[in-house]
């Protein structure tokens, strides 16, 4: 284990000494004192490699990351898991806006509320599917676009007209599932979902995601699942397939 | 065995669009009139094309003898009439001598060889235009599907 | 350092052919009981039918042997082999030294005993496997004013032979011991379609029936069959088959079981002597036995084969399987391999089309072809022969194999990638 | 009768004498536009079927076929033109929006047209490009504004430390087309062109082939809002990555290629299930601004280590100049500016025909903002849509560009005979198509032999003129408006170009 | 920039004008000064490059009792332009001395305009906005020239002066009584403008600061170079593309401080074939040279003399368009367009040569007691 002062280094010089040290091989590294430094663990491609933040990480936290894992120990900046193909993050607080953007595979735990756009453009291929959840509530646009990936939003926390999602909710989703523990009306809803109660094999499935959610913030998982929860699944894979004229 | 250089047409069917001009132009170099249209209207009942296009769904491809190395042709000749050129190393069947007994397309695993139409009634297969610079089904693939090459032996 | 081979066919000319491609400073001896080397023996009855003249007799020209420093001993018969002092002795007692030798004397003609036939005393009677054959009965028949003629045999030889005959305006019977003709490579459909094409020509085909008695005194008058017919012939030709020409090696120590006995490199159980073609049986170390493929293009491998190791480098062969390609009264038939439905775990594809007079059979065993016949439309045959012998597994392709426009395009695009690029070696390994 | 027949574009023409009936052109036709009648053994064409790729035409072993305009499709209207008729037509019939591809085919001024390049007369020699140097090499990346050097006795050590950069044997690089717009034959010849000739092509943004990896050092990959096929491994797969936010044929919006197109191959290549739409969303969601497209630019830079060098591609729109700026200062090494006749695989019309503006102008003003700013070694300046022929190479050279981007040029050096139907997915010569039966129409030795052969014949033309001008070296060329002149252009166009009008001496 | 040329006060100063010339470049490397008179005969003899629409000389080491001061040559229309100009130095500078520069009657050159020479003291408030006393120099040379209309500085450096005018060299020289003065470099130059007119302010060598170049041929990149130049604050006023040597010259060799060989590779670049035989450090230097400074290459034909009071290096073009012959005898350094040009002032030199195309011919002044220098 090798701990890193963080306070003062230019986000390129701590991501390079970062990458350095996984270049060597450590394979576990503790970032003190971290305050804005972008793409920590952007591209991240050592699958047992662990980089723990402590202080508030920049933006695009792990950014195209590919492997290892990320856990902050503090609220997370937005764009976390920007594009990321595997790996896990871990926030023990909240996290800002578009995370988990485009990301195909990996999971992200961020144990508090997100911001706009989370999971925007999720998709999945083949046996990697992306999965992210989300422990209090979400705002805007979540999973906009989404095509592929698993979206869990437990909504332990509520905001501030006690709603767990905001509005436009999978607004243009066309492939991947949702699922989001609490009340949502037909309005916060996007033409493009449907939305319907999860079935006990639905929990099934999301279970050892709540497991892992619950391994990491110490929450009770029959707890969790014993409230409602909410699957909403896209109408079409083609929802623009009639918009042209040939 | 003829040892040296040996030309072949490649036959590369993953560019082979299906449009059979190969067997036209086959037909066409080895007519009287060498001409496109005057083939079709004059000549055409006592041609055939020594170029063979098969076709299954998208794969298509062209396939004309492959003047074999060890050629299965040759052996199984009675007559002598199927051989190959010392010079050029191609497989060649001479017209006169060749008596119609068809062992040559028994043992033909391309199924190249086709029984003459008409008048003609002997065996008849590439000969390698080698008359011309390039085979006629070479130089007009409009794909290069059929590539001649030369192989070394 | 001399190569001897004894035998101008096939095998022993495809072996002196490999020879001198290999080495081009020995010599090269080959011998013939004949008086003409070089001519091809299955063009006999096309001789006989007047479609081929003397010129195009000859399989390899005249001039062939000298172009390649190859020499020929014509009417040579060789009665004696020893190995100890590696000489030959032919009949007039000459003795020939070698250093290799191949042993290429191909088939002797079979002749059944029948009451009152002598073939030696008794004119109008022949058997027909040399140019010599073909030469006597054409004479015959223009000497006698021949009009009918009686083939014994509807094998390959026989049939070939009505052939001539019928193209020579005779008339002609033939009479077959088994229940159809050509019943070695055909089943019943395709021989039937056979038959009465024969038949439409004017020709009379009696099965399950054999010559027991020949009369006439100098000259052949008449045959008797079993089934108690009389035919009234001037001329009888004896078809009914080949055994090994192997009588001179009895005190040669070489092995001889039917026919000398080779192995995939064609030698035989004494150093430095080869056998290929009618003559030998090849025992395969594969199948665990032995057998003699009397056609054409397994001679000419084992002739390579043998001339292959007789120079030095070593190569075997892979075996062969039985076919034949043959036109008669003008359909022409090919028969490949195992043709017979009565082996055991086969499975049969037929495609037949009566207008067309077009019979096509199948056999899969295994899952891989072992035997085809096509009667009538032959065209493209070849690549069923090349899945035969390359003992290619059809079986993802087999509802293809009887599509009209079966081709290369139906099969596996490996196989055929192979194929495209030559990479597979037909016969030999 | 509001529901009516659409009339023919086209008219094929077979001249029955010459017509051999070998039918190449029945079985060629993906439209099905001709047909054999066996009874009357005559072949014919539908012509509402046809169009207008000459495919048959080409193939016709006889020239027995002529493609011609249905001349009167619809009676002639200067205003209410044949096109607009038909256009109408086709909305009121399905009420969608009006695809098409290819670039944009309206009669704009086309400014390489109005401008004219100098030569050398007495003063100075022209150069023997045949016989003498002539280079035309050329860097693509950020350079530093000067070097520090370390001289000593005879020795020149160098203290800078250069960015990273491409190095284009010839100026021209082949824009980015993604292997689903194009087929995989059309992307491999370019590749192995631009292997060939020593320059780059580009995948766009439908991910990385695997048969296309081993062209990697001569590639560029895209990095577009739908992120299809984009990972880490991508990213460092190519010598450089291009940020993709806007392209000329279709500024401002987004793209999909639709779920039935999304083939087996290409559900691999974009890291999605097969059949399902791939959106490209109109803006990247992680840049909503000028900083954000910075951080996309660093988060690349951090993922590839810096060691390749990232640009931005723009299309062309009214304020380009202030946003190439930006770019620059945003840190992209290069910036790629699309220019309103570039091409696509399908865009709304009313996009391609209406929005942008042309690559001259946006040349002129973009090199002179940098210039202006002191940025303009900062990044290089790529520039594409339209690029047609040499001339236009190093018109657009002389106007500020680094290097020219062709599209259409490259995909009419591989047959594409511009029908502008690429979106049907259907095209003939096996370019704009994922069809098995079509794209092997393309052979890519073909192909690449003569896209090679394009870059060839250019750049020995850029030679023949930079030889002509007394130049040999294209830095002399770049940037120096000096040698081109307007002809019929206005006094403003001309400011904006920064160039004199003819007959102006220096 | 780009420039205005509807507002350019004289018609012939619009055009940049390609010319075909002769020059000549003569050093002492010990500094012992000669007179003009060695030059004038040298450059006479190459009467046959010019055609009487350019003529002109540098001089340095000709005003040693003034030579902490900025000397200014100024050229005017009349006197209005005169008092203009002077308004502006004074803002910025001390004025120690100035005078007419002394000229004698000669029929062949017919004088237009008022010839004015200064000596200059920057003033401490004037080079606040500056890095350096140089840059002041530059600023108010590119200011006069660029918006004093009908003013214009011939010269601007210490100790050293340029004659120019419209004429032969010959007539020129004798106009300004050259023969009275001694230096111990200087440089002449025969023009051959193809534009019909001359102008005095087009003739060569072109000066700034203690720089002063000729040039025989064209710079095609002109264009390219004078934006190259533009990034770094020149303004190329004068469109001729001589003056884009100058200002390159400035650029490399004061400011960024190259040597002048390297600054000769940046001009003449290798060409990539060659730089891709040259060992991986030197392979990368020259790469990085031509990458980041390819605005700066000299393209087309030429043969430059440059020089300053350190130094005077010979340099044409990379395919070697145009002729250029160097000589030495002693502490002389020779550089000329023909080698008779330099047979005529010293008719047996030790060594004469041609330098390879892009090989510069340097000559720098003697520190006693190292030995000179010739690469």
């Amino acid at each position: 284990m090798v701990r890193v002062n963080a306070s003062g280094l230019h986000y390129r010089e701590l991501n390079a000494i970062v990458r350095e040290l996984l270049d060597n091989g450590e394979k576990e590294i503790e970032l003190h004192d971290v305050c804005g430094q972008r793409y920590i663990g952007a591209g991240l491609s050592v699958k047992d490699a662990v980089i723990r933040i402590y202080g508030t990480p920049g933006n695009d936290l792990g950014a195209f990351m590919n492997g290892g894992k990320i856990e902050v120990f503090a609220n997370s900046q937005d764009g976390i898991g920007n594009t990321a193909n595997d790996g896990i993050i871990v926030v023990h607080g909240d996290s800002g806006d578009i995370i988990g953007h485009s990301m195909r595979g990996g999971r992200i735990y961020v144990r508090g509320n997100a911001g706009y756009r989370v999971g925007i453009h999720m998709k999945s291929y083949g046996d990697s599917v992306p999965v992210l959840v989300i422990g209090g509530f979400v705002r805007d646009f979540l999973g906009e676009y989404m095509a592929g990936g698993l979206l869990i939003v437990l909504g332990l926390e509520k905001d501030e007209e006690g709603n767990v999602v905001g509005n436009f909710v999978g607004t243009g989703m066309h492939g991947g599932t949702l699922y989001i523990r609490g009340e949502v009306e037909d309005y916060q809803l996007g033409k493009e979902v449907k939305a319907e109660e999860a079935s006990p094999e639905d929990l099934v499935k999301i279970r050892p995601y709540i497991d892992e959610f619950c391994s990491f913030f110490g929450a009770e998982p029959d707890e969790i699942l014993s409230e409602r929860f909410l699957k909403l699944e896209p109408y079409t894979h083609r929802p623009y397939g009639k918009l042209y004229a040939y | 065995m003829v040892k040296g250089m040996r030309k072949k047409i490649l036959v590369k069917e993953e560019y082979c669009i299906g449009c059979r001009l190969c067997e036209i132009y086959c037909v066409t170099a080895h007519s009287q009139s060498k001409n496109l249209i005057r083939v079709f209207r004059y000549e055409l009942g006592e041609l055939a094309p020594a170029v063979i296009v098969e076709e299954r769904e998208y794969t298509t491809f062209a396939v004309q003898c492959r003047h074999c190395e060890e050629a299965s042709c040759v052996r199984a000749c009675i007559t002598g009439a199927m051989h190959r050129d010392s010079s050029t190393g191609a497989v060649y069947v001479d017209r006169d001598k060749c008596v119609g007994c068809w062992m040559c397309i028994m043992v033909c695993p391309y199924g190249v060889i086709k029984r003459g139409t008409g008048s003609n009634k002997v065996a008849s297969k590439c000969d390698l235009c080698l008359d011309r610079e390039l085979p006629a089904c070479v130089e007009n693939c409009p794909n290069e599907a059929l590539v001649l090459t030369e192989v070394n032996e | 350092m001399r190569y001897l081979i004894i035998g101008t066919g096939p095998a022993g000319i495809a072996a002196a052919e490999k020879i001198r491609g290999l080495d081009e400073e020995n010599e090269i001896l080959m011998l013939t009981s004949e008086e003409i080397a070089g001519y091809s023996k299955p063009l006999i009855t096309y001789f006989l039918g007047r479609k081929v003249n003397e010129d195009r007799m000859f399989y390899r020209p005249p001039w062939y042997f000298e172009e390649r420093n190859i020499s020929v001993m014509t009417s040579t018969k060789v009665i004696e082999v020893n190995p100890a002092k590696k000489l030959v002795i032919t009949e007039s007692g000459e003795a020939i030294n070698y250093d290799r030798l191949l042993i290429a004397t191909g088939g002797l003609p079979i002749v059944p005993e029948i009451e009152g036939l002598n073939p030696s005393e008794m004119e109008g009677v022949f058997t027909f496997t040399q140019w010599k054959d073909s030469k006597d009965v054409a004479k015959y028949i223009t000497d006698n004013d021949v009009t009918e003629a009686v083939v014994l045999g509807g094998g390959l030889i026989g049939l070939k032979t009505t052939e001539a005959l019928l193209e020579l305006g005779l008339k002609v019977s033939i009479v077959e011991l088994s229940d159809r003709i050509l019943s070695n490579t055909f089943d019943k459909k395709a021989s039937m379609i056979v038959t009465s094409a024969l038949q439409k020509r004017g020709c009379n085909v009696y099965t399950n029936d054999t010559i027991v008695q020949v009369k006439g005194k100098k000259k052949i008058t008449k045959v008797v069959l079993k089934s108690g017919r009389e035919i009234k012939t001037k001329l009888l030709i004896i078809a009914i088959g080949v055994k090994p020409n192997v009588g001179f090696l009895k005190e040669s120590g070489v092995r001889v079981n039917r026919g000398v006995v080779v192995n995939e490199h064609m030698e035989t159980n004494i150093t430095d002597i080869f056998a290929a073609g009618d003559c030998a049986e090849f025992y395969d170390p594969r199948l665990g036995k032995s057998s003699t493929i009397a056609i054409w293009p397994v001679a000419f491998s084992e002739g390579e084969v043998a001339g292959y190791n007789m120079a030095g480098e070593r190569v075997s062969y892979q075996g062969g399987i039985p076919m034949n390609s043959v036109e008669i009264a003008g359909v022409a038939t090919i028969s490949v391999g195992n043709t017979s439905a009565e082996v055991e775990n086969v499975e049969i594809l037929e495609y037949e089309s009566d207008k067309r007079s077009v019979y096509k059979k199948l056999v899969i065993k295994d899952g891989k072809l072992v035997g085809a016949v096509f009667v009538g439309d032959i065209d493209r045959a070849g690549i069923y022969t090349g899945l035969i012998l390359q003992k290619v597994d059809v079986s993802s392709f087999k509802d293809d194999l009887m599509r009209d426009d079966f081709g290369l395009v139906y099969l596996p695009k490996e196989y055929r990638k192979k194929l495209m690029e030559g990479e597979l070696k037909v016969w030999l390994e | 009768m509001a529901k009516r027949r659409s009339t023919a574009d086209f008219v094929l023409e077979r001249d029955d004498y010459k017509c051999i009936r070998c039918l190449a052109c029945v079985r060629v036709c993906s439209y099905g536009a001709n047909f054999y009648d066996e009874r009357e053994n005559m072949v014919f064409t539908e012509n509402r079927k046809c169009v207008g790729c000459h495919f048959c035409e080409a193939i016709c072993p006889t020239e027995a076929i002529v493609v011609q305009h249905n001349p009167l499709a619809i009676r002639w209207n200067a205003h209410w033109t044949s096109e607009v008729v038909t256009d109408i037509m086709k909305q009121a019939e399905t009420g969608g929006v009006l695809l098409t591809s290819m670039g944009n085919d309206k009669p704009y001024f086309t400014y390489f047209d109005r401008m004219v390049l100098n030569a050398s007369q007495v003063t100075n020699p022209s150069i023997d490009p045949l016989r003498e140097p002539m280079e035309i090499r050329t860097f693509i990346g950020k350079k530093p504004l000067s070097l520090e050097l370390e001289e000593s006795e005879g020795s020149v050590a160098l203290k800078t430390q250069i960015a990273p950069q491409l190095k284009l044997e010839v100026p021209i690089m082949f824009s980015a087309m993604s292997y689903g717009s194009i087929s995989l034959n059309a992307s491999k010849s370019l590749a192995k062109a631009a292997q060939t000739v020593g320059t780059y092509f580009n995948t766009g943004e439908g991910g990385l082939h695997k048969d296309l990896k081993e062209f990697g050092e001569n590639m560029i990959v895209q990095c577009a809002s739908g992120r299809f096929g984009v990972n880490v491994d991508y990213l460092n797969a190519g010598a450089a990555v291009e940020i993709k936010i806007g392209q000329g044929a279709k500024p401002g919006i987004g793209g999909h290629l639709p779920g039935e197109k999304v083939t087996e191959p290409i559900s691999e290549t974009r890291m999605i299930p097969v059949g399902t739409d791939a959106i490209s969303p109109a803006p990247h969601h992680d840049i909503y601004s000028i900083e954000d497209l910075r951080q996309l630019i660093y988060a690349i830079k951090e993922a590839t280590r810096y060691k390749k060098p990232v640009g931005v591609k723009i299309a062309a729109v009214h304020n380009v100049a202030p946003i190439a700026s930006g770019i620059v200062r945003a840190g992209a090494d290069f910036v790629v500016i699309d220019g309103i006749r570039g091409g696509t695989g399908a865009t709304p019309k009313v996009t391609r025909d209406n929005v942008g503006i042309p690559i001259e102008l946006a040349i002129a003003v973009v090199d002179k903002r940098l210039r202006d700013e002191g940025i303009r070694h900062l990044a290089s300046i790529i520039v594409a849509g339209g690029i047609r022929k040499s001339s236009d190479v190093i018109k657009a050279i002389a106007l500020g560009a680094d290097a020219v981007y062709i599209g259409t040029a490259a995909l009419v050096a591989l047959g594409c005979h511009l029908c502008q139907k690429c979106y049907m997915g259907k095209c003939n010569w096996g370019i704009a198509t994922q069809d098995p039966k079509l794209v092997r129409r393309l052979n890519p030795e073909i192909g690449a032999r003569r896209a090679a052969n394009l870059l060839r014949a250019w750049a020995l033309e850029i030679k023949e003129i930079l030889g002509g001008m007394g130049i040999n070296a294209i830095e002399s060329l770049r940037g120096n408006r000096d040698v081109l002149r307007g002809v019929g252009l206005q006094e403003h166009e001309l400011e904006i170009l920064g160039i004199k009008p003819a007959g102006e001496a220096w | 920039m780009y420039f205005n040329f509807t507002e350019s006060p004289v018609p012939d100063r619009d055009f940049r004008v390609p010319s075909g010339c002769g020059v000549v470049g003569i050093m002492h490397q010990r500094r012992r000064l000669f007179s003009g008179e060695t030059i004038i005969k040298s450059i006479a003899l190459m009467r046959e490059r010019g055609n009487g629409l350019g003529g002109g000389f540098a001089a340095y080491g000709i005003y040693p009792e003034l030579k902490e001061y900025y000397a200014f040559h100024m050229l005017y229309d009349g006197t209005l332009e005169k008092k203009e100009a002077e308004d502006f130095l004074r803002e910025r500078f001390e004025i120690v001395e100035d005078e007419a520069i002394p000229t004698r009657r000669v029929k062949e050159v017919k004088e237009r305009h008022l010839l004015w020479r200064y000596f200059l003291l920057p003033k401490e408030e004037a080079l606040i906005p500056f890095e350096s006393e140089e840059d002041l120099v530059v600023d108010t040379v590119m200011h006069i020239n660029a918006h004093i209309k009908g003013a214009f500085v011939m010269s601007s450096g210490k100790n050293m002066g340029i004659f120019k005018g419209v004429g032969y060299p010959e007539d020129i020289g004798n106009f300004y009584r050259l023969d009275e003065y001694k230096g111990y470099i200087w440089l002449a130059h025969n023009r051959f403008p193809t534009n019909s007119v001359g102008w005095w302010g087009g003739a060569h060598p072109f000066g700034l600061l203690d720089w002063a170049v000729v040039h025989n041929g064209e710079i095609s990149s002109y264009g390219t170079n004078r934006r190259f130049l533009e990034s770094f604050g020149y303004r190329c006023t004068l469109y001729t593309d001589t003056e884009v040597v100058a200002y390159l010259v400035d650029l490399f060799v004061r400011r960024f401080g190259y040597s002048p060989r390297t600054t000769a590779k940046i001009f003449s670049a290798p060409l990539w074939q060659e730089i891709e035989r040259m060992p991986s450090e030197e392979k990368q230097v020259y790469t990085a040279l031509r990458t980041v400074y390819g605005g700066a290459l000299l393209n087309g034909p030429f043969a430059i003399i440059v020089a300053n009071s350190e130094m005077m290096m010979g340099l044409n073009d990379r395919v070697k368009l145009r002729p250029l012959v160097a000589a030495s005898m002693g502490d002389f350094l020779y550089i000329a367009s023909e080698e008779s040009a330099i047979r005529t002032v010293c008719p047996q030199p030790e060594r004469v040569w041609s330098p390879k195309a892009g090989e510069p011919v340097i000559g720098e002044l003697v520190r006693e007691p190292e030995v000179q220098k010739i690469y």
